[in-house]
């Protein structure tokens, strides 16, 4: 039965770092970059919808929409100002205006909003489902976050492979200059690339306050942090990998907290991501791809 | 290599001492500039080794402040250990600092050993978790000195090292160390800033530093020649972790107090950003940069509540200005119109200095 | 088509089946590969792959794109374990050593597509190649002991001298990502000759060179050659330069063997001329 | 030096550190709105005069002596110590050196005053809120089988579970699950709420800041399990958190020096000032901080002390007052200092009903 | 139908092209020679928008395109084939060829496929390779055959024969000579200038950043001048 309740733990912190990491490798997977500012952009729309929700009274759903349509157009101008400038040069230069963009958001949210938490009220409300007599208790949020992770993989998974702009975004991804030569606007797929990263960012952080209701400034850091160790766990730029690197890595911190130790958690989840990494260099799902001699 | 013009690089350290000591002979340095001196004189060890990592190496490490809190932690319960059995503090320093050094060192080695067979972002995220797993790690660890000599415990609390009365903890779990001793100073910083250049200059003008380029560059080709990958990027590494160690000693004596959530990821990512600012494999940039942006929250103060906003501000405008053509053209041309020819060489160093 | 200028090389008349130059049958070749045979996935790119190089041969590899002239040279070299057979380099088996280890033992290569230090000076990749043959230790190194001194202009010595062969000593300071792409080509072999090896691989070094630069090219690879008495195998689309200066070539097609002989006999082989050359050609 | 400049306006110049930017921002910004609402009264009353200035200190032991040392430029003369554990070890071991009079708002562990004869606290310090915690169970039986969850990497937490602990076993309290968390895993609870509850616990100690507090309590009730809480000072607050459910809280007991709910008519006042101007409700370090500020000035009077003097004397004679004086303020009456700088006040058991703090006792 | 007026074009500090002005009329096959580093590459990248001229001017059908973005260059007709190939190496042949296709509608895809397979039987039977793992050749017909897939009206390649087999390299001569006798413009950058020249209508000789010479294929291929440089002979 503890194993039962660590599983389910573990699902549903894994599911929240999984949503987050699937907008992470999104925009890795195609910009090439790490966007260490994806965490904060969750907090705006945390805090975008906690306001909709409780300030102005809309319906969570709208709410919802109302956070997608902000943080999508928050992360098409920080992709504008910030990082399509740099485009031509090493990754490693973005990744410092990543972060200055992230410490940007922190600071200005800060300001906006206070340092004081918020409660966010659960966008599907704080219903469980009780199993065997009330010994396992499994929270609508939970589920909800699974489903809409497997939703969104699949549906950006068949964006990716199918789709025109799909293409041209891996193409875009592999050589700019010459998905340029193929007519693709390099510019209007990126944009595009980060409108839909941070619209699920929105979603990330509606859900990832729904689950877990304090929202500060510093919210997104953490789970931001963390999600990028999943993508990477899963095999960065692999969509599925993302999912799957996300719900391991809920698993492992909750199981290691319940069968190892709570004071050695963290380290119980980093050394076995290392493990994971010596086994197999490119994560669970990522390929490896041999350069050709 | 022209970009790490050595004279350039040395004169400026040493002149920057001259000046700085004899102001303070003066009294003309404030106390907020005072107290950060030895800081600096410990991140710009940080950002030199890094860029060892980053910039030379080629490999993009998360986790420098790991090696740095290793140095720090072990570095102070020598020094604090060694307290009555050596009274003068140079020697004291200098076997603190040689401690912490070869702690991280190893450390260093240990990690590695998996970093030989990642590559780029896989190994950063390695890295980042080794960071993490030492901060995790030493918040659980108690660590007390009595005449009997050091003991050690692990996820108890301070009780169960059973020290004897009269002993002293030393690390205290999640609370670090407190009451530290004072022994860093703007020289002994300086001496190490300077110990850490000509290490790492030396390195990479010599065989090896060429190997490790090599890795940079071109793997396959540098294997192709008889290059021995594990070989040179262990060298690499466990340098740049080793002086990073140092770092951490010469900071953690600079305080009276040290917990193992200073050397967080922030203080990982902090580090790269001096390194990238600075230009990578560019050390007197790693310099600058690093002297530069320690100083610029300060500087900030005035702002207030708006100080981090700005400094998010003044980082990200940095970064694109460095990095675009047409400023540097129009810097350059700039440069070219107010400047005789043969004075443009030493010119352009100052206009990057100020920025 | 104009002929170009021939190097004057005296090709040897070789029994059929054994392409080694005749100065080389009674010694030991260099290299010998037998049934070499590698698969990626269900793709047999190389089958019953047999070979003999001599000591100081040039010897050429062809055949049509995609043959497995470059996988060869991947096999040789370790950059790929083979599927089958052996490789013996000097008489020795390198079954287990790693690429490294070969290029010790005596291999160096070139790239089909250039890869060299692009960040480092051109004076700086050749001391690479000299890596191991001048050494000193790190500690040596960061605080300049003698050995250092004595090291480094010893290796500054060797690399002009090497780059003098192809006359790249003005290059020397210039970034080698910076340098005309025939410059790139012609580095690199200077890097792998400064390894100091028993068997060069030159995999297509003319490439990207005009008819001019290719004729050039043609009279150092010979120079190289004799000067430092070595095997040379190379891969070139190009048959002027192939024809011109191999003594024993052998013919790849879908990763076997078609063809080996002088060049007269591969010019004439209907087989070669069918897969590979085209209408035969006169000159 | 900077050290020896003299309030030039006729007013003490007190400068404070503490996190007004990042994680920690709430308590710094509390702490220094708390102690500018005290300035401002003090002020406008005439008589003596404070020139207040704070400094950000990133909740960051580096980046306190930096503000420190910023404070020192601009001519402080009294140190309003950092808010927060870490950095005041580090700042009050630089003021002991510069011989400044410190008194932090709210920093409470023992290492902040260990050794430093010029170091005050105005909170509990960790100890005394580990044992009263113990002391106050185990008087009023509130539980058998107790669950202790703290922060792993959190100097304040850790302390108070130490002497907890240590105060437990004295009194026969029997712990049945200790479990713990970190800052990087501060978001679920599950593991610590299933082993306490496995274990029997009807009790769990919780000593921490609300807002980890708040996602335990949702969570505790998510999986069906309801047993008592009792909290410590950083509990306060819980109620004011914007949108929080405080039924959730409901029952919970916590030893608090200060309820912003309270009729005392000082705190009526301070409270309603503080939401006029902060648009918030204060938490105890606003309380803290406010009775730093009237502590000085009760010390400063007592000690008869002029704006024109320099820092080290002040710092003397302060330290004379503040170990004779007597001091009532909104986080205790009739407080008094040791020589070692912790102070003596009667912490106040406080329960959680019906979405307001009622007195225990 | 191409014209190219004085550009300029930099490097950084480096002034690679120093007012190069030709000119492509419509159904022509020109090509552009010299010496390794002369700026043909160079040239090429300007007019298909890869770099910007700091002056003059480039007009397409009638349009200014200098200053263009590549892909409104690309929609307009005009397709590259860059130096180095540069293939998509982790997509599969398959998928390099459709993103060739991606100015086309889907409805023509299937049909310029079906030609470029014809002309490249090798890249039908390679379709679900991963192109990074073709060999050198291979991924130079592929680079082609991608470039074929847009039906461009003027088609720039940069030295396609490099690295290819000589039965390949008549074959893709050949190729060039049957679209251009279908009504594809060609402008064609070689090192194998014997080749290049005899199939050009008109040649440009280009030589450190600057036009030498120019004038028919035939012409140049004459001159001794061109002989001794180009020609090795
Ligand atoms: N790593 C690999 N995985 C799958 N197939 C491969 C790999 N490497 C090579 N091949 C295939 O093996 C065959 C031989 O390739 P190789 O590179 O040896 O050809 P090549 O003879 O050098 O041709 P070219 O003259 O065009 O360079 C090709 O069909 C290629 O696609
Ligand atoms: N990215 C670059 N940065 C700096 N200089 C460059 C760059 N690309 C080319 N150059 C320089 O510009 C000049 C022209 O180069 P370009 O590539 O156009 O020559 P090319 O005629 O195509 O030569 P090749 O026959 O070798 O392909 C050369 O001197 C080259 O060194
Ligand atoms: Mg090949
Ligand atoms: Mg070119």
């Amino acid at each position: 039965m503890t194993f039962l309740s660590y599983l389910i733990s573990g699902l549903s912190l894994g599911s929240v770092y999984a949503i987050i990491a699937l907008g992470y490798t999104m925009v890795y997977g195609i910009a090439k970059m790490l966007n260490f500012a994806h965490g904060d952009v969750i907090m705006v729309g945390a805090y975008v919808c906690f306001f909709a929700m409780t300030r102005w009274g809309i319906n969570p759903v709208f709410g919802i929409l109302l956070a997608m349509a902000v943080c999508t157009v928050l992360g098409v101008i920080i992709e504008r100002l910030a990082y399509k400038p740099l485009r031509a040069v090493p990754s490693l230069f973005v990744l410092i205006t990543a972060i200055g963009m992230s410490y940007f958001l922190q600071n200005a949210a800060q300001l906006l909003w206070t340092p004081n938490p918020k409660v966010f009220t659960s966008v599907v409300g704080n219903a469980s489902i009780k199993l065997f007599d009330g010994q396992l208790s499994i929270s609508v949020i939970a589920i909800v976050t699974i489903a809409a992770c497997f939703v969104i993989m699949a549906v950006l998974s068949w964006y990716i492979n199918n789709t025109k702009m799909g293409k041209a975004m891996r193409a875009c991804s592999e050589d700019k200059g010459a998905a340029q030569l193929m007519g693709i606007s390099v510019n209007l797929t990126i944009s595009v690339t980060f409108a839909i990263g941070s619209a699920l960012a929105a979603v990330a952080g509606v859900l990832l306050c729904s689950a877990y209701p304090t929202l500060m400034p510093t919210t997104g850091a953490m789970p931001g942090i963390k999600a990028f160790t999943a993508a990477v766990f899963g095999g960065i730029g692999s969509i599925p990998g993302a999912m799957i690197g996300g719900i391991m890595l809920g698993i492992i911190e909750i199981f290691g907290k319940g069968y190892i130790s709570t004071q050695l958690s963290d380290a119980v989840v980093f050394a076995v991501l290392i493990i994971v990494l010596l086994v197999k260099p490119t994560g669970i799902l990522g390929k490896q791809i041999n350069e050709k001699v | 290599m022209k970009k790490n013009n050595i004279f350039l690089i040395y004169g400026t350290v040493i002149a920057a001492y001259i000046i700085i000591q004899l102001l303070m002979s003066a009294g003309a340095v404030t106390s907020s500039l005072r107290g950060q001196l030895v800081p600096i004189c410990a991140y710009i060890v940080m950002a030199v080794s890094l860029n060892l990592t980053v910039g030379v190496l080629g490999e993009l490490s998360l986790g420098h402040a790991g090696f740095m809190s290793i140095g720090a932690f072990t570095g102070v319960v020598a020094c604090m250990s060694l307290e009555s059995a050596l009274p003068p503090t140079l020697p004291r320093f200098v076997i603190s600092l040689l401690v912490g050094a070869a702690f991280a060192g190893v450390a260093g080695f240990l990690i590695g050993i998996p970093v030989l067979r990642l590559n780029g972002d896989y190994l950063a995220i390695v890295t980042l978790a080794f960071g993490e797993i030492i901060k995790n790690i030493i918040n659980c660890l108690y660590v007390g000195i009595d005449s009997r000599g050091l003991h050690l415990s692990f996820l108890t609390n301070s009780d169960a090292l059973n020290l004897e009365e009269g002993g002293t903890v030393i690390i205290n779990g999640p609370m670090g160390i407190a009451g530290i001793t004072k022994l860093s100073t703007f020289t002994f910083g300086f001496a190490l800033v300077l110990v850490a250049l000509f290490i790492v200059l030396n390195l990479i003008r010599s065989r090896a530093g060429r190997a490790i380029m090599a890795l940079r560059d071109n793997r396959i080709a540098a294997e192709s020649i008889g290059i021995n990958v594990t070989k040179y990027k262990l060298m690499a590494f466990v340098t740049s972790s080793a002086l990073a160690g140092a770092a951490g000693t010469l900071f953690a004596l600079n305080y009276s107090t040290i917990t193992a959530a200073k050397f967080n990821f922030n203080t990982s990512i902090l580090v790269l950003v001096f390194v990238v600012l600075g230009g990578l494999g560019n050390i007197w940039g790693s310099i600058i940069a690093t002297t530069v942006l320690v100083i610029l929250p300060e500087l900030l103060r005035e702002f207030n509540d708006y100080r981090m906003l700005v400094y998010a501000i003044v980082l990200i405008l940095v970064m694109l200005a460095t990095n675009n053509a047409t400023f540097k053209n129009t810097l350059r041309e700039l440069v070219n119109k107010i400047i005789p020819e043969k004075l443009i060489k030493r010119k352009e160093g100052t206009t990057d200095g100020n920025s | 088509m104009a002929t170009p200028e021939r190097p004057d090389v005296k090709l040897v008349p070789v029994p059929s089946t054994n392409i080694i130059p005749e100065r080389d049958v009674d010694k030991e070749p260099i290299l010998e590969a037998r049934n070499l045979g590698i698969d990626f996935g269900g793709l047999v790119a190389v089958d019953k792959f047999d070979m003999a190089i001599g000591r100081t041969e040039i010897a050429g590899l062809i055949g049509p794109n995609g043959a497995g002239k470059t996988t060869v040279f991947n096999l040789f070299t370790k950059v790929y374990q083979p599927t089958r057979g052996s490789i013996l380099l000097d008489g020795r088996d390198i079954q287990n050593m790693t690429t490294v280890q070969v290029n010790r033992a005596g291999i160096a290569r070139t790239f089909q597509n250039i890869r060299l230090f692009g960040n480092l000076s051109v004076e700086d990749n050749v001391k690479l190649g000299l890596h191991n043959q001048i050494n000193y230790g790190m500690w040596t190194g960061i605080l300049r002991l003698p050995g250092y001194w004595k090291s480094e202009k010893l290796m500054h010595e060797r690399a002009m001298e090497l780059l003098s062969i192809f006359d790249m000593q003005r290059y020397a300071s210039h970034r080698a990502g910076s340098l005309p792409y025939g410059a790139q080509r012609r580095l690199e072999i200077v890097r792998a000759l400064a390894t100091n090896p028993s068997l060069l691989l030159l995999d297509e070094p003319a490439a990207g060179m005009n008819p001019s630069e290719t004729a050039e090219l043609m009279k150092n690879i010979v120079k190289v050659r004799d000067t430092f008495k070595i095997a040379i195998l190379l891969i070139e689309h190009d048959m002027n330069l192939v024809m011109g200066i191999c003594e024993g070539i052998c013919v790849l097609n879908f990763g076997k063997i078609i063809a080996k002989g002088t060049p007269s006999q591969i010019q004439n082989n209907p087989e070669v001329i069918e897969a590979y050359l085209g209408k035969k050609k006169e000159g | 030096s900077a050290n020896e400049k003299k309030g030039e306006s006729g007013a003490f110049k007190i400068g404070g550190t503490g996190p007004l930017t990042g994680v920690a921002a709430i308590y710094g910004t509390a702490a220094m709105n708390g102690a500018q609402i005290a300035v401002d009264e003090i002020n406008a009353m005439g008589g003596i005069k404070f020139e207040l200035k704070y400094e950000d200190d990133e909740h960051d032991a580096e980046k306190a002596v930096n503000a420190y040392n910023t404070l020192k430029d601009w001519g402080m003369q009294i140190f309003l110590g950092s808010v927060t554990s870490t950095p005041a070890v580090a700042t009050s071991a630089e003021a002991f050196n510069d011989r400044i009079f410190s008194l932090t708002p709210s920093a409470s562990s023992t290492d902040v005053t260990k050794g430093k004869d010029n170091m005050f606290q105005m909170c509990f310090a960790d100890p005394n809120q580990g044992t009263a915690s113990a002391q106050y169970i185990a008087d009023k039986n509130l539980g058998t089988k107790i669950a202790v969850i703290y922060k792993n990497d959190d100097p304040y937490s850790k302390g108070i579970y130490n002497t907890f602990a240590e105060k437990a076993a004295e009194l026969n309290l029997e712990i049945v699950s200790t479990t713990t968390f970190t800052d990087d895993s501060q978001t679920d609870f599950n593991v610590q709420l299933l082993d306490a509850k496995d274990k029997g616990a009807d009790l769990i100690f919780l000593p921490m800041y609300y807002t980890p507090a708040s996602l335990i309590f949702q969570q505790a009730k998510a999986m069906g399990y309801a047993p008592k809480y009792f909290g410590v000072d950083g509990m306060d607050g819980i109620l004011t958190l914007e949108n929080f459910d405080t039924s959730l809280a409901e029952g919970v007991i916590l030893l608090t020096p200060f309820n912003a709910d309270s009729n005392d008519e000082r705190t009526v006042n301070f409270v309603n000032k503080y939401k006029e101007l902060f648009d918030e409700i204060p938490n105890q370090f606003a309380a803290d901080g406010y009775d730093c500020i009237y502590a000085l000035k009760a010390a400063l009077e007592a000690a008869e002390c002029k704006p024109s003097m320099t820092a080290s004397e002040l710092c003397e004679k302060l330290i004379g007052a503040f170990t004779t004086m007597k001091f009532d303020g909104l986080t205790g009456d009739s407080m008094t200092w040791a020589a070692n700088g912790e102070v003596s006040k009667s912490p106040k058991g406080m329960v959680i009903q019906n979405g307001a703090y009622v007195g225990l006792d | 139908m191409l014209k190219v007026d004085n550009i300029n074009v930099y490097y950084g500090a480096i002034h690679a092209i120093k007012g190069i002005s030709l000119e492509v009329n419509e159904g022509e096959i020109v090509t552009l020679i010299g010496a390794n580093g002369a700026g043909k590459s160079t040239a090429l990248k300007t007019i298909s928008g890869l770099l910007r001229s700091r002056t003059g001017e480039i007009v397409f059908m009638g349009e200014k395109i200098s200053n263009m973005a590549p892909h409104k260059i690309v929609e307009r007709g005009l397709a590259h084939v860059p130096e180095g190939r540069r293939i998509f190496l982790q997509m599969t042949v398959r998928e390099n060829l459709d993103m060739g296709a991606y100015t086309q509608p889907a409805s023509a895809t299937e049909e310029a496929l079906e030609r470029v397979y014809a002309q490249f039987p090798r890249l039908k039977e390679r379709r679900k390779q991963i192109a990074g793992t073709l060999s050198g050749g291979e991924q130079q017909m592929l680079a082609i055959g991608r470039a074929l897939m847009s039906r461009p009206k003027l088609l720039a390649l940069d030295e396609p024969s490099m690295g290819l087999a000589p039965l390949l390299v008549e074959q893709i001569f050949c190729i060039i000579e049957e679209l251009n006798k279908s009504g594809t413009t060609i402008l064609l950058v070689e090192q194998n200038a014997q080749m290049a020249l005899s199939i050009a209508d008109r040649a440009y000789v280009i030589e450190t950043g600057t036009i030498g010479l120019s004038g028919t294929g035939r012409e140049l291929a004459q001159s001794d001048q061109i002989r001794k440089a180009y020609l090795g002979g």
